[in-house]
């Protein structure tokens, strides 16, 4: 950047003070592209056709005034000022045959391409900032009613869950000939009416198993289901008031005992 | 506030300025009284409608006015306590439910009892609670009735006549089937393992108490959901 | 009763006239999703009223019909994306100083990263500071996240995948615009080449040739799912 010096002397001095000017507030600037659309705009042409020899010059002199002046330069604005410098030279010597990559014209139109961008950016971002607004300038519902969520149950099966499940009772009864006997079954109403006959002389508490009927143990159906009936009768007799049914703990044996009238 | 694009209202720039001094048309008291009661959100009183709307602006009157313009709408401009809001049409209110359709897998005992009906039908309860081992809540039927995959059949020719249960086209339909008679055999079952390979009841009882536990938890169930208080064992067999 | 004599603002006071006394179902269809959007503070889309109205009903034409009914009243039905919500117009807002949300100022790194999301959608952090010609700091896009302005988009088929960014439906609801298309100075933008991404000379021709295409179709999709992002976009193609 040592050929600024024969570059300053072109500039007005209006620029100068231009330059001045932005380096008191380089800190307001958003970087240096911001900084170059500032500095475009004082050429004050369309963006379209602003010089962009002109631009790097007063880049570059805005950058030794900052080192003049001791003010430190973010590295943002020292690659674009190394960048300027190398589009500068580009710009001003004939083009090298030898050379490859794009040529200063190319680069300049992109640094314009990129202003004019940018400059477009900040219309529009001022333009939808001055729309009406959402709690501002219009507004939405101040009572909202909740959309209460009512919940309906449907209840699937598939094909597979159909066959599994009549497959397994068939797996119970598979080795058994399908007959249809009641004969070892034993309903509440029996155990109920057995258990009316046995409960008055049940004072003390009495295991419920000593009041499975006779004939239980026969087969898998009988022990079951007079084991039901049982305990159901038992519910039974205690909902009428008959008796008190105990039980210690879980799995603990279940105990009766005849329930014993008030005034007892 | 520079872009309100449809706003056709009678002035553009700055109703402030010109509704200052002298009192705005009733239409457009009317507009503001409907934005101020949208958007408030409390009811508005008639004072607090006044304070608002611009100087000479009568409250009173524009709310009526709306009051009577949202008659018989989807909403309406109704009076709480001495304050006015917008409110849902009284009628409307079923909208304002969403409902959620949760869908469950049906409960073991009921998709065996399906299975029994499907391939037993027609069938009556009693044969159900044979085949199953253990007896059948009522509330297994219903929610088989109820989803309409099973209905009566004829009454059995038995003594008692009881009903049976046969499955619906809807059943049919739900399980892709065209008939029942398409439902696999027991063969086919096992071939597909369907059918496990347990021991024979009764040779194994200590493990099998295990093995079955579903139809014991059935049996022992406490009698306290009504289901099975009415349930009072197998009485109506054939 | 039904007529509101008082009423001489620009629209017709007709169709309610017409809706009192027979109800079609267009009307009642009419009156049901007014009642669905008063009730609700966010848009709701069509689907969503379709699938609370009754069977059969056509959201689409009740929105359509109520939103010519409310032209010119105190509170407007507006598009927002695919949704539809009620607003108070945006003339009446001096009315409102009670309902106004201060809201955080925004820096002026916020308001630019925020028009270049919207205007080049879906755009990566790179090219946001291609444009500014800055970094962009986590704070801003933090932000504008936060706001619920601006969302991930799906990722760019170039080198490295990078995230996008695009706008939002609450960034719709917020300025007022039915979509994408119709931010301000949009097509200006297009036309002259503004929108379009082009490398700097020099550099390897990007993957993207098709990235202004792209943002156009984006635009004109609604910013909905943030899921699709590896559905194949013109930008892979290239």
């Amino acid at each position: 950047m040592a050929d600024d010096d024969f570059e300053e002397d072109k500039l007005s001095v209006a620029d100068r003070l231009a330059a001045e000017a932005l380096i008191v507030d380089v800190e307001g600037y958003e970087g240096p592209l911001d900084l170059l659309l500032t500095m475009a705009r004082t050429q004050k042409v369309d963006l379209m056709k602003v010089s962009v020899l002109e631009l790097a010059k007063q880049y570059l002199t805005f950058v030794e005034k900052a080192r003049a002046l001791r003010i430190e330069l973010a590295a943002d604005y020292l690659v674009m000022a190394a960048w300027l410098a190398f589009l500068k030279s580009r710009l001003l010597l004939p083009p090298d045959p030898e050379e490859e990559g794009p040529s200063g014209e190319e680069l300049a139109a992109h640094l314009a391409f990129q202003l004019e961008r940018l400059a477009a950016m900040r219309d529009v971002a001022a333009r939808l900032m001055a729309r009406d607004q959402l709690g501002r300038d219009f507004f939405k519902r101040g009572i909202t009613e909740d959309v209460t969520r009512v919940r309906k149950v449907t209840y699937t099966a598939t094909l597979l869950d159909l066959m599994q499940g009549y497959a397994r009772i068939r797996t119970k009864d598979e080795f058994r000939p399908f007959v249809m006997d009641r004969e070892h079954i034993h309903t509440m109403e029996q155990s109920l009416e057995r258990m009316r006959k046995l409960i008055g002389f049940a004072g003390k508490w009495t295991d419920i198993a000593t009041y499975l009927p006779e004939g239980w143990t026969v087969d898998r159906m009988a022990r079951r289901s007079a084991h039901a009936a049982t305990f159901a009768a038992a519910l039974q007799l205690a909902k009428e008031g008959l008796v008190e049914v105990r039980q210690s703990e879980t799995y603990a044996p279940i105990e009766l005992r005849r329930k014993d009238r008030p005034q007892e | 506030m520079t872009e309100t694009p449809n706003n056709d209202a009678a002035n553009d720039d700055g109703p402030i300025r010109d509704t200052l001094f002298e009192a705005p048309p009733e239409a457009e008291q009317e507009r503001m009284v409907e934005a101020i009661l949208f958007a408030s959100a409390e009811p508005v009183t008639v004072a607090d409608l006044n304070a608002r709307m611009p100087h000479g602006a009568d409250g009173a009157a524009a709310v009526q006015a709306l009051r009577r313009r949202y008659e018989g709408r989807g909403v309406n401009v109704v009076r709480i306590g001495d304050a006015w809001a917008i409110r849902t049409a009284p009628d409307l209110g079923f909208l304002m439910q969403k409902e959620t359709v949760e869908t469950r897998k049906l409960s073991r005992a009921a998709i065996e009892t399906l299975a029994i009906i499907a391939y037993h039908q027609p069938v009556t309860r009693a044969e159900i609670e044979e085949i199953r081992g253990v007896s059948v809540s009522r509330g297994t039927v219903d929610q088989l009735l109820e989803l309409e995959w099973i209905r009566f059949g004829r009454r059995k020719m038995t003594p008692g006549r009881p009903v049976t249960f046969v499955v619906t086209e809807q059943f049919l339909d739900h399980f892709g089937l065209e008939a029942t008679r398409d439902l696999p055999g027991l063969k086919e079952l096992r071939a597909a393992g369907l059918l496990d390979n347990r021991p024979p009841p009764g040779t194994a009882p200590e493990t099998e108490e295990g093995a079955d536990d579903d139809s014991q938890s059935d049996m022992f169930r406490p009698p306290l959901d009504p289901e099975v208080e009415d349930e009072s064992g197998p009485e109506d067999g054939a």
